[in-house]
């Protein structure tokens, strides 16, 4: 244990340091001229590093200013409030959670489609690599509109964007995982008669499961940009990309790392849950450990 | 009750107060309306979303509406609340800008999505291109805020009296270190925030009755937050969803808004509208001028 | 298999395109003459229904599948809203298209057909298929153009604003996806091989890398923007940013690929570090420094457009984009989209041709489509 | 005698992309309810393709191939066959006594019948105790005996098995050989056996079918003398050893030096 | 004569999760130039650890072992010797002859010198022709020989080679025999070589040392009494099937029944 967490502590000390020199660095224009209007001159290096991590507005916030704006905005509040980034994490998590399930669906569909129908093979996957270079960010507030008009408003557009971009790692992944069955294994079936729905369920599913929780890792991660993309284009409801962008809108620098690092927070405890369900998974398949 | 859902040029604000205090207080339940109020943001073009059947009333600026009838949308001003312009341009002294002649050559930021058309009117009137050329000056797309100038990227920014300005003098600039042009007062203002609406549902008296009653509840709201604005500016915090509003900056919002408004009158003063349609011709944005792009019936109704 | 020589689903296919033909005969009858090509159509699919007794060659299914697409799109009407007997027309020609396709990749299957050539007819005539729903549900449905304008339009825009769009790819594409990609994965692989030498650096790395490349990291843009100023670079930066720690974690995993007994080979020679990397490990890294250089292919681009949300000058996809839904000028939105969708496909497709000449050994690669 | 595989003039041709593979010409062969057969002879000459006709898994392009009196395909259909691939195939995900339970769960047996026949035929294969264990928890050998006993398992009459004991050694190969005779003789199956061991061939079989490649054909076939009960040093017997010598011939008047050949 | 390896009470212990696996124990062997000598025993009895010791890929955990006089790892460093892997590890991104090529370019030979080398190790393995196919491009006995050839292009002194000819059908094998007996008659090297199969084992060596698994240790040495020149039909002779025998015995001892063992 010792041996994994003393490397990654030393990365992060050092991230911390250069993230400290850089907020010196970075905010030093701007202190200047607040202590030049002030007519403070000659502030001791030491003070004014202090003050540089103690801006307003800072182009890059020190990182404890981050960690108070989070701990006030997450645990000082009440979590029904609309300044609790906990009330607006949890609108972006069910998004998300909402367009992984979408999004996860309709790539196993997909990748069935294509593995059992050699038409949609091949018409469909040129068009699916197409659709993921589509920018999402540019469509995002047209599907909003569009399904506003036809009385879809809320949280389903948002999980609909999200599943947009979280399909397609679920449909390269299935469709390889699916297709990962060697012949011989597929033989062997044929010499018992097995039907399509035997082959389907008792060979290709088990075999495509490394290959879902793979995908599925990397695909929930890309349903939380979704979710983040879909709230910068609908501000009403709230959610980590509203506070992102009205943080940008208002020059709130502390606000904007804020949310990115509650986001990221969300991030990693999502792919930790999909890869324990993979772990779950792997036992009771009878993975090595 | 008659439901209206009204959509908002921008992000929950005191900017939208008299809609926002009208709502809370209960005067549209009292005109028995039943009032959807949604946010817009800087993606969300109103015009698309009232032609997408999403909204019935919408908030924008003049151009943007005139803009969008002419590419197909039947948009038409109902009442228009605010009298002046909020837009100013300004600059601070370190760049040498005192006057429109200091202009060429310089870095100038201005917002887009629909709020682009009066920096475009004036410097046509002005006769500076902006298409890059030699003489000319250079257009930035800029951000909602006043980084920018902060920064030293532009020269020159927009920023809002009711808004953003309030940040520059947070930031410690002030008419002291600031050139500042106000478009209303170099007569170069276009209409901003009126009220819109789809030019066939005013073939319904109904919907008419439903939008004179609304502009009347909206007017008392504006008169409201004029009266009470500490209690205007709780509101609109109150109101925003986001959480982001901050009751210090909605304050001075409120303050200088109602110094656009015209509580007691919504009508369209006519001279304004000519010289902005004028002015929408000259920069091509529109290339005819409109017919029956404003109506008053709502307006006289209240009279 | 039956008499006419049909899957089962060929055959239902087969059904339901016959038989939309002959509905929309039936009921367009009232309004006979009005559409004469539809009418021929109509007629031409209804008679199609003889497969059940003739042999019906596969290309009569094509023949029909276009003529049914193109006779729809010349009678759709230019105001009010489409005939409902179009909608059958749509539905046969549809059913045309796809069993046109059901057969030909069967016959491709077994051999009748060439591979090459033929198999790309089939993608392309699902995405016309898309096109020509689209065209026709936008126009037919009267869909608002400033919610989705039909293709015809938005080509027209396309065709019309040639020297815009160009300017905005320069602006976009040149100068923020190719500099900020190319940064990005050459630092991403450079790191990579960096911290592969030390295990201690490895171990703190890799967490943290796996942590940032699940970040959303568009949610920098701004800060990008703020830092970088409006120009190029800011975009490119946020390319970086957005390619790098996907290049980082392949090519982490990458360079362990070489199996056990390759290494051991090298060990065997006495090679020293950078003999085996370049010799064995680079190489063997191959397939996975390609996959990431396809993810990231799509990355940077939408990346780039991204942050011109945040603040350009005034050129650029993602600028053109972002003030064309403002000015409801949505068609030229679309425009944009197609291009960006265009550019970001050849550039996939270019990485995916040199991935197949430099990785030519790898299974995947020598057997089977990718 | 009934005859249980018999093919006429059989021929099945690859096409690939630089020219076409002639796995199999012009083979007559009958097999009859009984017979061990071995198939031999140098890599590529066509014996799993010939086993892989008779299970249906490929087609033959000339000729004609009939399993139990049907097409290979109805035969197929029928369960006619258990076929030991030449590598394991086992389920990683599946335990041991699962995979050996798969061809039954097909063939919808219901679970009582099911345990009862895993049961018996583990035991059959000394595999008993490692019912729970996973494929890569049991050595090479051990994977090769779970895949017999899963070819067993649901008693086909016809057993196809191609290289059953390539990856063990010359041990644990003996001991399996005659465990594989005592259930031949118990049971009275048919096997088709294929092997790249001339000791190995002569000692199981009651008829050994040497082929050679390029195209592949049957070239030789020798009925063994050999009585049907074996002790293993039966191996050292001048008669063991004048059927090898004369496999061996066969073997080397099939095999030419040229490279394509190894 | 000179020792080229020499094993004093080497010993080998893997840790493992579940206990430690006694790989090699006690083993005291003396190799001298110009030495043919055989590993033989059951799967897991150390044969490829040892040779893996000797070649510095795996370091004793007690005992000594010394290579040419000095420390294995010394020996890897002065390329004292060539490696055949059970596995032909030929890397695919290569063409055959790059392959062939790769420990001349890393040692740092001129090109000319790696042009003459590949070409004159082709020819004696039998491949001249081949030179620009991939490895895939190449059947399993032909790749086998490739990574032959590979091991032999910078002429080490000494080969280590595991299993080279498993994969190889008996007509082959003994062809691929005959030529190393040849080779090694020639160029005075010394061999060391696994194999599964006792016959191969008492054709080409000059010793034949049987293992045994749990722990792995040597359990016989058997010096050949076969002249060194061998036509393959030495494999018929008294003297011959005396010495297979007696292998045999010390292999069967060695070999216990449990599953575990095979
Ligand atoms: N699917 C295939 N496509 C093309 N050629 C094939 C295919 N399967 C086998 N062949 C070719 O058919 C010939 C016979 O192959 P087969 O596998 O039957 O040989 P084999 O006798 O079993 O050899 P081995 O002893 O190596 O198992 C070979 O030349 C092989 O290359
Ligand atoms: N890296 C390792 N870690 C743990 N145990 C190992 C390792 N390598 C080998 N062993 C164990 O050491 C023992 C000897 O293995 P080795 O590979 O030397 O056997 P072998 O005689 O070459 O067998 P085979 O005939 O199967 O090649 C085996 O029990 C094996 O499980
Ligand atoms: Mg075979
Ligand atoms: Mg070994």
């Amino acid at each position: 244990m010792a041996n994994r967490v003393i490397p990654v502590l030393t990365i992060l000390l050092a991230i911390l340091a250069f993230w400290y020199a850089a907020a010196i660095w970075m905010n030093a224009p701007w202190q200047d001229r607040l202590n030049a209007r002030a007519d403070l001159i000659d502030v001791p290096f030491a003070e004014f590093a202090a003050q540089t991590w103690a801006q307003d507005k800072p182009v890059l916030p020190a990182p404890h200013q981050v960690v108070s704006e989070i701990w006030n905005a997450t645990v000082a509040l009440e979590i029904t409030s609309r300044r609790s980034l906990a009330y607006h994490g949890w609108i972006t998590l069910s998004a998300t959670l909402l367009g992984f399930a979408f999004g996860t669906a309709l790539g196993v569909a997909l990748a069935v489609a294509i593995i059992h129908n050699d038409a949609s093979d091949r018409s469909l996957m040129p068009w699916i690599i197409a659709s993921q270079t589509i920018p999402i960010l540019a469509i995002a507030p047209m599907v909003v509109v569009g399904l506003g008009s036809v009385g879809l408003t809320g949280l389903v557009p948002k999980a609909l964007i999200s599943m947009y971009l979280s399909f397609f790692p679920v449909v390269v992944g299935m469709v390889k995982g699916l297709r990962s069955p060697e012949a011989i294994q597929l033989d062997l079936l044929r010499t018992y008669d097995a039907n399509g729905w035997q082959v389907f369920w008792k060979l290709r599913w088990p075999a495509a499961m490394p290959f879902l929780f793979a995908s599925m890792k990397v695909g929930i991660a890309i349903s939380l940009i979704g979710a983040v993309v879909a709230e910068l284009s609908n501000a009403s409801g709230g959610g980590l990309g509203v506070r992102l962008l009205t943080g940008s809108y208002n020059g709130q620098t502390v606000q904007i790392w804020a949310a990115l690092f509650i986001a990221a927070g969300l991030a990693a405890i999502l792919v930790a849950i999909v890869g324990s369900a993979e772990k779950w998974v792997n036992m009771r398949m009878g993975a090595r450990a | 009750q008659d439901a209206l859902t009204l959509q908002l040029k921008w992000v929950t604000q005191a900017q939208f107060a008299g809609y926002l205090v009208a709502e809370s207080k209960g005067f549209y339940d009292e005109e028995n309306l039943d009032v959807t109020i949604l946010p817009g943001g800087p993606n969300i073009a109103p015009e698309q979303v009232i032609a997408g059947g999403g909204a019935d009333i919408i908030v924008t600026w003049m151009a943007a509406g005139m803009a969008a009838r002419e590419s197909g949308v039947p948009l038409v001003n109902i009442a228009q609340p605010f009298k002046r312009s909020g837009l100013m341009m300004i600059c601070p002294e370190e760049t040498g800008i005192t006057e429109v002649a200091d202009f060429p050559g310089h870095t100038l930021g201005v917002w887009f999505f629909g709020n682009e058309y009066p920096f475009f009117a004036w410097m046509n009137k002005e006769g500076i291109p902006t298409d890059g050329s030699e003489g000319g000056v250079n257009v930035l797309q800029q951000s909602f805020d006043i980084q920018p100038m902060i920064q030293g990227q532009a020269d020159c920014i927009s920023v809002m009296t009711y808004n953003e300005y309030g940040q520059a003098l947070d930031a410690g600039y002030g008419p002291d270190n600031l050139t500042i042009f106000n478009y209303t007062d170099m007569g170069n203002d276009l209409l901003e925030d009126g009220l819109y609406v789809m030019e066939d549902t005013l073939d319904d008296p109904a919907k008419v009755d439903a939008y004179t009653r609304f502009v009347k509840a909206s007017m008392k709201g504006w008169a409201y937050a004029l009266e009470n604005p500490e209690e205007a500016a709780e509101i609109v915090v109150e109101m925003d969803d986001t959480g982001a509003a901050e009751y210090e900056h909605q304050l001075y919002m409120v303050g200088e808004v109602t110094k656009l408004v015209d509580a007691a009158d919504p009508a369209l003063d006519m001279d304004t509208y000519d010289r902005t349609v004028q002015a929408l011709l000259d920069q091509e944005i529109i290339t005819a001028t409109p017919e029956g792009a404003y109506t008053s019936v709502v307006t006289d109704a209240l009279k | 298999m039956n008499r006419t020589g049909l899957t089962a689903m060929q055959f239902a296919l087969a059904l339901l395109a016959g038989g939309a033909a002959l509905l929309g005969l039936a009921f367009g009858f009232t309004s006979f003459g009005s559409a004469p090509q539809l009418t021929v159509f109509f007629a031409l699919g209804a008679a199609s229904l003889l497969r059940l007794a003739l042999p019906f060659s596969l290309w009569l299914d094509g023949a029909l599948m276009l003529f049914g697409a193109v006779a729809l799109i010349l009678a759709l009407p230019e105001e009010g809203a489409m005939p409902a007997h179009f909608w059958w027309a749509l539905v046969a020609s549809w059913a045309f298209a796809w069993l046109f396709v059901e057969r030909l990749s069967a016959a491709i299957r077994a051999g009748h057909l060439p591979e090459t050539g033929t198999g790309l007819v089939i993608p392309v005539i699902f995405g016309l298929a898309l096109l020509v729903a689209w065209e026709v549900i936008t126009r037919g449905a009267n869909v608002p153009p400033v919610l989705l304008p039909p293709p015809s339009a938005i080509w027209a825009r396309m065709t019309a604003e040639v020297p815009t769009l160009w300017a905005d790819f320069v602006q976009t594409f040149v100068k923020s996806v190719l500099p900020g990609y190319a940064i990005g994965c050459l630092a991403g692989l450079a790191v990579a091989i960096a911290v592969d030498r030390s295990p201690f650096l490895k171990a703190g790395v890799m967490p943290i890398g796996n942590f940032m490349s699940a970040l959303p990291i568009i949610g920098i843009a701004p800060i990008m923007v703020m830092w970088f100023g409006f120009d190029w670079q800011s975009k490119a930066a946020v390319v970086v940013a957005m390619t790098f720690f996907p290049m980082l974690v392949n090519t982490v995993a990458g360079l362990n690929a070489a199996s056990a007994i390759e290494r051991d080979l090298m060990h065997t020679y006495a090679a020293n570090n950078w003999q085996t990397l370049m010799k064995l490990r680079l190489p063997a890294a191959g397939p996975f420094i390609f996959n990431a250089l396809k993810i990231n292919s799509t990355l940077a681009l939408i990346g780039a457009i991204v942050a011109e949300f945040f603040g350009t000058p005034i050129v650029g996809m993602g600028f053109r984009i972002s003030t064309g839904v403002g000015r409801l000028a949505i068609d030229l939105v679309w425009a944009e989209i197609a291009v960006a969708a265009i550019a970001g496909s050849a550039f996939y497709g270019v990485i995916a041709l040199i991935e197949r000449g430099v990785t030519f050994w790898h299974p995947s690669v020598r057997g089977g489509r990718t | 005698m009934t005859s249980v595989v018999s093919a006429q003039n059989l021929g099945l041709t690859f096409p690939t992309g630089d020219g076409d593979i002639v796995a199999l010409s012009d083979v007559n062969l009958t097999i009859n309810k009984g017979d061990f057969v071995s198939f031999i002879g140098p890599s590529g000459c066509g014996k799993t393709t010939f086993l892989r006709t008779i299970a249906d898994l490929e087609k033959p392009t000339s000729g004609t191939l009939s399993v139990n009196g049907m097409s290979p395909e109805e035969a197929r259909k029928a369960r006619a066959y258990g076929y030991v691939f030449q590598a394991a195939a086992l389920y990683p995900w599946r335990t041991i006594e699962k995979n050996i339970a798969l061809p039954l769960e097909i063939m919808g047996h219901s679970a009582a019948k099911q345990a009862e026949r895993v049961k018996r035929t583990m035991e059959l294969v000394n595999l008993s105790g490692f019912e729970k264990k996973y494929p890569w928890q049991l050595s090479g050998g051990m994977q090769q005996r779970a895949s017999i006993a899963r070819a067993l398992s649901f008693d086909a009459d016809l057993l196809l098995m191609d290289e059953p004991f390539g990856a063990l050694d010359e041990i644990v190969r003996d001991h399996l050989n005659s465990e594989l005779l005592k259930l031949w003789a118990r049971t009275e199956k048919t096997i088709c056996f294929v092997t790249h061991s001339i000791p190995e061939a002569v000692y199981l079989s009651t008829r050994i079918v040497v082929m050679s490649p390029r195209p592949g054909r049957v070239t030789d076939i020798i009925e063994s003398t050999l009585p049907r009960d074996r002790p293993l040093d039966i191996r050292e017997t001048p008669e063991f050893l004048a059927i090898a010598a004369r496999v061996r011939e066969g073997l080397r008047a099939g095999h030419s030096y040229e490279e394509g050949s190894v």
